[in-house]
């Protein structure tokens, strides 16, 4: 166990680099993987694994936590420590890890029951915390696991096995739920979308402090197709915008982009008629949430028109753990405690 | 003038008024005095829920009852021999558990016409008579203050606030207690107020020599200081003791401390206790419920810590799914489960021992957990340790059960030396610990010692150990998920067996005479009353035995020895029964349930009086 | 051709393949048509948690049994005497359940090296002689498939996928099974798509005709209807029954039924079953977690409707402390427990009877709940309407312990007559209820009835009942907030005597010569093995007796009496003797308990040896 | 009880109203209220009572829902019927009434700690569900009840009991928090301002479906004068921007008011400098959540300078519990069910 863990962690705040070079196939364990044939699982497994080299960390420093789930099955096949816990809770075992061990990288998968159902006010309070947590959302709109029955996140008037008629329920919108949470790195990506997954990933691997990555996922078995309008060729380049820092937030095809309304909000022109000048550029750096809580807002729930991928917002907030660890060394720099002395107390007698 | 003295062997005092009086800070500082001064004690702070409950009436009213005497005490006392009343509501609300020919100190500024109806008095009790059967000591509290603060520039109701300070300072000429300590203290308090400061110990001061000059008073008290083991003493208090209990059980097994919890009374002082220990490396995250609490404690477990969580029984109620995960997970966890009145919010500042069989089956399941319970204030401490112990060496939760009681209560505490602690230190895993049969080695986290049955605890960052674990059904040794039948119901035993065979101390059986017939057996905080009852018996030349759990799981080996040497088992419990459905389920004998959910602590005399029918039945 | 036709009694059937490979379908169409043939039948479906395990490998395999018989019957029988296996998985999965001589229909298309290999075959099965004890016969269920689906214009890999189809045709010809139903089914299945519906047709006759003229199979079997109690039936599996028994429940009750609940296996299925009832005004809220499942139940009991929740033992664990709130409410509320194994996430479809002791005591302080628990399939129809029944007339939260394996299990079941169930209407309270001294009226939400200690259920919008509740102690009858000492020690013990106090059916014992000696005593699912035990047992002239607990909590008033009649009790129980625990505290009792926890129904055969052997010792 | 009950309530959503002429007292009860002298709680419930009236309903119809906190006692002293639950659970066990009885008007009361703290995921779940409850959270900023740990809106760097060096936890801000949770009516006043309490009260009473109203309440015992400079006459018209539907958005002094700022985000500008006619003006009906949001990002969480008040969302969505009547409504058009044929299916067989 590396020198970190032993004394009670001096706070430094860092996690051993690897001392080899690192591939994928380092980060697959031996146990067979259990998803459905075609499910969106496998391939953000594939990018979470190609991706990891790329932190160059010791592995035996990085952890997955996941709750239950089809989703939270994922550290079973991450060849790092992982703990595969209970449905909604990975948040709050993950902080009481991440907060002590800042030697390590934590990392939470979760689904969009698992995160947004059972677990909403662990992973808000996670968020608030800011404590150094990488948070992967697989958002895939049903429960899986259980066979599905409609989610947090499915739109209403979704007919399941629980709701015959249809739910009645109005979805969380996961994005604009964190920055009301006071979340300080929120960004969205697509099981398909190797590249941006990645660079999404990096994105919050960077960041310090709660980082909330949602991740749209097909779950092809009770609910295919989800995300269809955002993968077909035909479509996605004029329903989707794709967030990045200092560019205008225009769609992928170019065609419209984000403009301010008098009364406040964000609205949508055609970028010929308002000119590429007028269009809001994006500033993930933004202190202030509002901007990035209205592009969260742009996107239609039913059809996925005008759905913002990329990174909503990543700001610089001292993480939960650092302030945590400062304060326990704030506490010792004049030596720790004498334990004699604290029993003994000051108000004592002696019987002789 | 200076008055007769008179010795007394014993004396119960107990300190009534209003949330806002001050009682119980009162109640404190002439504990701490007392205890200072030699004599044995034990306390009893019995306060309503609400933080200030309306002025002057019953449910406002807030107690403190103190028992010190010249020889070693089990008890806060059944009946108080003083009543300080510092207003109708509290004469009224204490009056039934008063003796007859009890001394009564009575704030009479406080029984107006309107005060005494409010509690319902249509007569002035002070007149009418109605105590005539005992002495009482009719005095202007209230006014005295405000007299002896005249020079002070404060408003006469900030006066009045002082009152209590001129209570304890008759109190303490009444029973001549030092009074250095109470200015030391009071110094400390008030040292941003000096106003304030100068005001409280002159209020003090003028307490005291009101007794010295009064006619009222014609004697002084004095009780010796106790005999005791040598050694240095301290007042302790139960919650105090149990937060000490961990911080010097992460000491010795070299641990970092780590405590997950959400606040809940009355185990809220531990959280407040270990939040005032960062220079020993303890850690406290105030978690935004239970569950967070548990789950925080869990993943610093994981990490390596020694992982606590604190609440009282709803709490425990919301961790249950939690707790069946980390016996899943098989890692270290304390839960502390200070106890209070059910079910559901019931009485949340009073005592109660009614969540043993949730601590014993409150999960989904086959889910052992040991429980380890203390039985007085100052044994919090070792309890605490003892169920370190059994985490760290069985990679097991354990159940630490305290009682609102044990946690407000206080006695004096020997300070034991630190060396003499036990040695808890752990060893992580750092290695492989299988070879296959191709000679290659692995790292199987559930593989066990042979002899505790324990599996390794491998932390994140140990190199060549990279593992991952969960709440599904393992294969043994592996521990990779597995659906297969035999191997669930060997994983079952095996987890039922690790628990099981927990060694720990054999019962220890208290039987002077050694020709007892009647065992009285108990748990948790109903020791002292049981002792104090015992003994009761005996002086009458009648003979019983008393024995105490400290292990409630597993039982100690000679539990069974034990009960067997009686004709009769009693078991009284502040509960419906339920250490008695457990040893009568385990060993089969006709236990005799003796139970109270008053949320007080037993009365010795009459758990004396159980004891002798029982005996005579025999 | 027509073949020579064998008489059997009875034939157990276990269909076995790939999670994809639809057996859970095509055991389901057998068992429909076994069943409406008159047969008695039960049966055990078992899969993995996993929605889709990875194809052909061992966890992957799903698998169902049938027990079907021309006599009653009451298990899915132990040893199959038929086994369908789709491809080597599933053969060497389930080998080690099949007795010598047994039948095995192999589809041998799936008998690649590669498939052969992946599952640890190096030799194949088929040529090695391994399975030279059994009768083997080898068909290329695929291909034929395929063959047989050559006109329709579908991808290979769709006809491959009617290959079940093919399967179910060939053992309803083995069987001679009447085909109607299945074709019924597949039309309304495939409706919206023909294409399908006509391959599955086609698969389903090809498989059929393939056994009427393949040499492989010399003769079909017969196995006559079973004499059963005259009237219609039906096939009924457990969640079904459960859902049915509540509807019919709140139809008598003539109170709205409502369902708050969060999905977890193997209790979803009621929900479900439930949402689709809004003509018979069940409502069903899908909650966010299941503490909001409960809390939404007690909202809507406290406004007056039937409210139940469902789940399994890690969501129980998340009400514990909402259960408790019901408990000092005093309001009607149905909590299903469909137990799965355990602990934590453990095995989430696999069968347990581990949360006795958690629905028992898994709650702070004193909170005494009832527990009611089916013991077949169809009985959970009878034991919801039971468990309403107590809920409603005592005012209380009350658990029904059902399992995983009567959850998916199904028996035919005989139709009952509406008519005949018990009329369940409550009153709700509708005036004052206590008059004060001075000819004053209140309303006292905590009045008892004299008789059943139930309190008056008085709903919002009832003028003149305007009043508060919590779960705060209160004190006796008028129901305000109240700390007082002797009013709480009242308070715990009448709702314990409420409890104790239902009246329940006296415990009925089978003990057909009635010299039985020994008493087996089991409650819950193992009812069914235990009965096929104590028959096999009195075969061979041996008397015993059996008795099978429907009521937990509280016990039936004449069990102690049963108890006392035999030398031994045996307690069968799948989990570490949970019942026996309580039946030995309760009863002083030397209960012998006998258990297994492999997430799989007792086998008869195993169950008659263990109480032939306590015979023999009395 | 009225008809309503007996019929497994025909759709009607409709609270029977009283015939009597009610005023504040019919609202007291019999019980002494046990806060502690000074508590603001006082004022909240003399408020409220005294707003009741006006309501006009069948006292017996209105139902006060409450968790555990000092502001949970609140139900004992309202001559309504009522249940003072367990801690959190007051929104699901709301739910649960509200849903199925849609003759009753349910009200809940929380605290900072008990909504947001513990019942958090319980909380915007109904909020977004939208039943038909009112919310108010009593926001003291501080656990009252158990005496005195810092809570999940009290400032970063808060010394109590639990935190003797300060709180570390980043706040909750109420409002944000429930606009990202897709409330449709959120607002904030005040415990010493009768009047704006009684107009949010009766604005929340008016919305369908979940209201939320932060109420800025002082707890004199452990957070005494948490909320003075928003109460003290020098200070608080310079501090508190009071929201009026269609009015612009100005401190209550007039001096400053909100603008638009070129990157999206709002500012506060001096009006004389820019003229009214730049400042904002409010709309709560707004579709759009991003102004109300962004508008709840105005404020500061140390200083409370630049806090709004008042009804920040209001906007119409069917309520989760008309929704839920209709189904079962339709469900029913057809006639109820019939048992003797559910219970016998499609598929049986008679034995004779
Ligand atoms: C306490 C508890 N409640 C319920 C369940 C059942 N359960 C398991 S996973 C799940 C939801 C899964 O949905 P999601 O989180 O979206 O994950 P997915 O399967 O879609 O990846 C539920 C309800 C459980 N395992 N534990
Ligand atoms: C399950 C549970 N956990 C903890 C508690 C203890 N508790 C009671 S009230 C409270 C918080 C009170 O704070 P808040 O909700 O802000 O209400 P306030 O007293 O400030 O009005 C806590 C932690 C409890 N009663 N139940
Ligand atoms: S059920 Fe859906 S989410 Fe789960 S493994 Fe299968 S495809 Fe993936
Ligand atoms: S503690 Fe604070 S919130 Fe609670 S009653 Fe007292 S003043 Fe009010
Ligand atoms: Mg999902
Ligand atoms: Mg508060």
């Amino acid at each position: 166990m590396s020198e970190a863990v032993d004394l009670g962690f001096p706070s430094l705040n860092l996690v051993p680099k690897t001392d080899v070079k690192q591939s994928a196939k380092d980060f697959k364990t031996d146990q067979e993987v259990r998803w459905c044939p075609g499910c969106g699982d496998y391939a953000i497994l594939a990018g979470v694994q190609s991706f990891m080299p790329e932190l160059g960390l010791a592995k035996e420093n990085i952890v997955w936590i996941s709750g239950i789930g089809c989703s939270s099955r994922f550290p079973y096949y991450m060849d790092t420590f992982g703990m595969h816990s209970i449905h909604g809770r990975a948040p709050a075992i993950a902080s009481g890890l991440a907060m002590t061990r800042p030697d390590l990288s934590v990392w939470v998968v979760t689904g969009d029951g698992d995160a947004l159902s059972i677990g909403g006010n662990h992973l808000i309070h996670a968020l608030r915390r800011n404590v150094n947590l990488k948070i992967l959302l697989f958002n895939n709109r049903i429960y899986g696991l259980t066979k599905g029955q409609y989610s947090p996140t499915s739109e209403v008037g979704k007919v399941t096995k629980s709701t015959p008629m249809g739910s009645l329920d109005y979805p969380f919108n996961p994005v604009s739920l964190a920055l009301g949470a006071e979340a300080s790195f929120v960004a969205r990506t697509i099981d398909s979308d190797r590249k941006h997954l990645t660079e999404t990933l990096r994105a919050a691997a960077l960041h310090e402090g709660t980082a909330l990555v949602e991740i749209y996922q097909n779950c092809n078995i009770f609910n295919d197709g989800a995300w269809d309008p955002l993968k077909d060729s035909d479509h996605r380049d004029s329903l989707t915008f794709r967030l990045v820092d200092g560019q205008p937030i225009t769609l992928v095809d170019g065609s419209r982009g984000v403009i301010r309304e008098p009364n406040g909000s964000l609205g949508i022109a055609d970028v010929a008629e308002v000119g590429i000048d007028a269009i809001l550029v994006h500033d993930a750096h933004n202190p202030d949430p509002s901007v990035a809580f209205a592009l969260s807002r742009l996107s239609d729930s039913m059809t996925l028109a005008n759905t913002p991928i990329g990174v909503f917002r990543d700001v610089a907030r001292p993480s939960y753990d650092s302030a945590f660890q400062s304060q326990l060394a704030l506490a010792q720099e004049s030596g720790r405690g004498d334990l004699a002395a604290l029993l003994a107390g000051s108000d004592t007698w002696e019987i002789v | 003038m200076s008055k007769q003295v008179v010795q007394l062997d014993r004396v119960i005092i107990r300190f009534a008024g209003d949330s806002g009086d001050g009682m119980q800070l009162t109640g404190d500082q002439f504990t701490s005095r007392t205890a200072s001064f030699g004599n044995d004690l034990s306390t009893l702070p019995d306060f309503p829920a609400e933080i200030r409950a309306p002025a002057g009436t019953l449910p406002g009213v807030s107690a403190f009852q103190l028992h010190f005497a010249d020889h070693d005490i089990m008890t806060p006392g059944d009946a108080p021999n003083v009543l300080v009343a510092m207003n109708p509501a509290a004469l009224k609300a204490n009056m039934r558990d008063l003796p007859r020919g009890a001394d009564l100190i009575i704030n009479t500024d406080e029984f107006t016409t309107r005060a005494l109806t409010k509690v319902g008095y249509d007569a002035n009790p002070l007149d009418d008579g109605s105590l005539s059967s005992y002495s009482v000591h009719p005095i202007p509290l209230t006014s005295l203050t405000v007299q002896a603060l005249k020079g002070f520039d404060m408003s006469k109701k900030d006066a009045e606030r002082a009152k209590n300070m001129f209570a304890l300072g008759l109190l303490s000429w009444l029973y001549a207690r030092p009074t250095e300590g109470t200015r030391t203290f009071l110094k400390q308090k008030f040292a941003k107020k000096p106003e304030i400061l100068a005001a409280n110990i002159a209020a003090f001061e003028a307490g005291w020599s009101f007794g010295e000059t009064t006619e009222d008073f014609s004697v002084q008290y004095e009780i010796k200081p106790a005999t005791m083991p040598a050694g240095r003493y301290r007042n302790m208090h139960g919650n105090l003791a149990l937060s000490y209990g961990l911080i010097a059980a992460a000491e010795r097994a070299e641990l970092p401390l780590f405590l997950g919890s959400y606040p809940i009374t009355p185990a809220s002082d531990i959280l407040h206790e270990l939040s005032k220990h960062k220079k020993f490396g303890v850690m406290t995250f105030q978690a935004e419920d239970e569950i967070a609490g548990v789950g925080s404690a869990i993943g610093a477990a994981y990490g390596g810590m020694l992982g606590v969580t604190t609440t009282s029984g709803p709490g425990v109620a919301l961790k249950s799914e939690a707790i069946g995960l980390a016996v899943s997970l098989e890692l270290p966890l304390v839960i502390v489960d200070v106890q209070r009145g059910g079910p559901s919010t019931g009485l949340p500042t009073k005592t109660e021992q009614s969540d043993l069989l949730q601590a014993m089956f409150g999960r989904n399941g086959e889910a052992p957990v040991p429980i380890v319970a203390p039985r007085s204030p100052g044994d919090c401490f070792d309890a605490a340790i003892e169920a370190v112990r059994i985490a760290t060496t069985y990679r097991t939760p354990v159940f630490l059960l305290s009682d609102g009681y044990l946690a407000n209560g206080s006695e004096p505490w020997l300070i034991p030396d630190v060396d003499s602690l036990p040695d808890l230190r752990v060893e992580f895993a750092s290695a492989h610990n299988h070879t296959n049969d191709d000679g290659s080695t692995e790292f199987w986290p559930y593989k066990r010692d042979p002899e505790t049955l324990a599996r390794p605890w491998a932390v994140p960052g140990t190199k060549g150990l990279e593992h991952r674990i969960g709440g599904i059904e393992k294969s043994d040794g592996i521990g990779n998920i597995s659906y297969d039948a035999d191997n669930h119901d060997l994983m079952v035993r095996l987890r039922q067996a690790k628990i099981d065979g927990i060694t720990v101390a054999d019962l220890e059986v208290d039987d002077p005479t050694g020709d007892a017939r009647v065992l009285v057996l108990g748990w948790g905080s109903t020791y002292g009353p049981i002792g104090a009852a015992a003994r009761r018996v005996r002086k009458d030349g009648i003979s019983v035995a008393q024995a105490h759990l400290r292990h409630l799981n597993p039982f100690p080996a000679n539990t069974a020895e034990v009960l067997g040497r009686y004709d009769k088992v009693v078991i009284p419990e502040m509960n419906l029964g339920q250490l008695a459905l457990l040893i009568r389920g385990r060993f089969l004998v006709d236990a005799i349930a003796y139970n109270q959910v008053r949320g007080l602590p037993f009365k010795a005399e009459e758990l004396a009086g159980v004891i002798k029918d029982v005996v005579a039945s025999v």
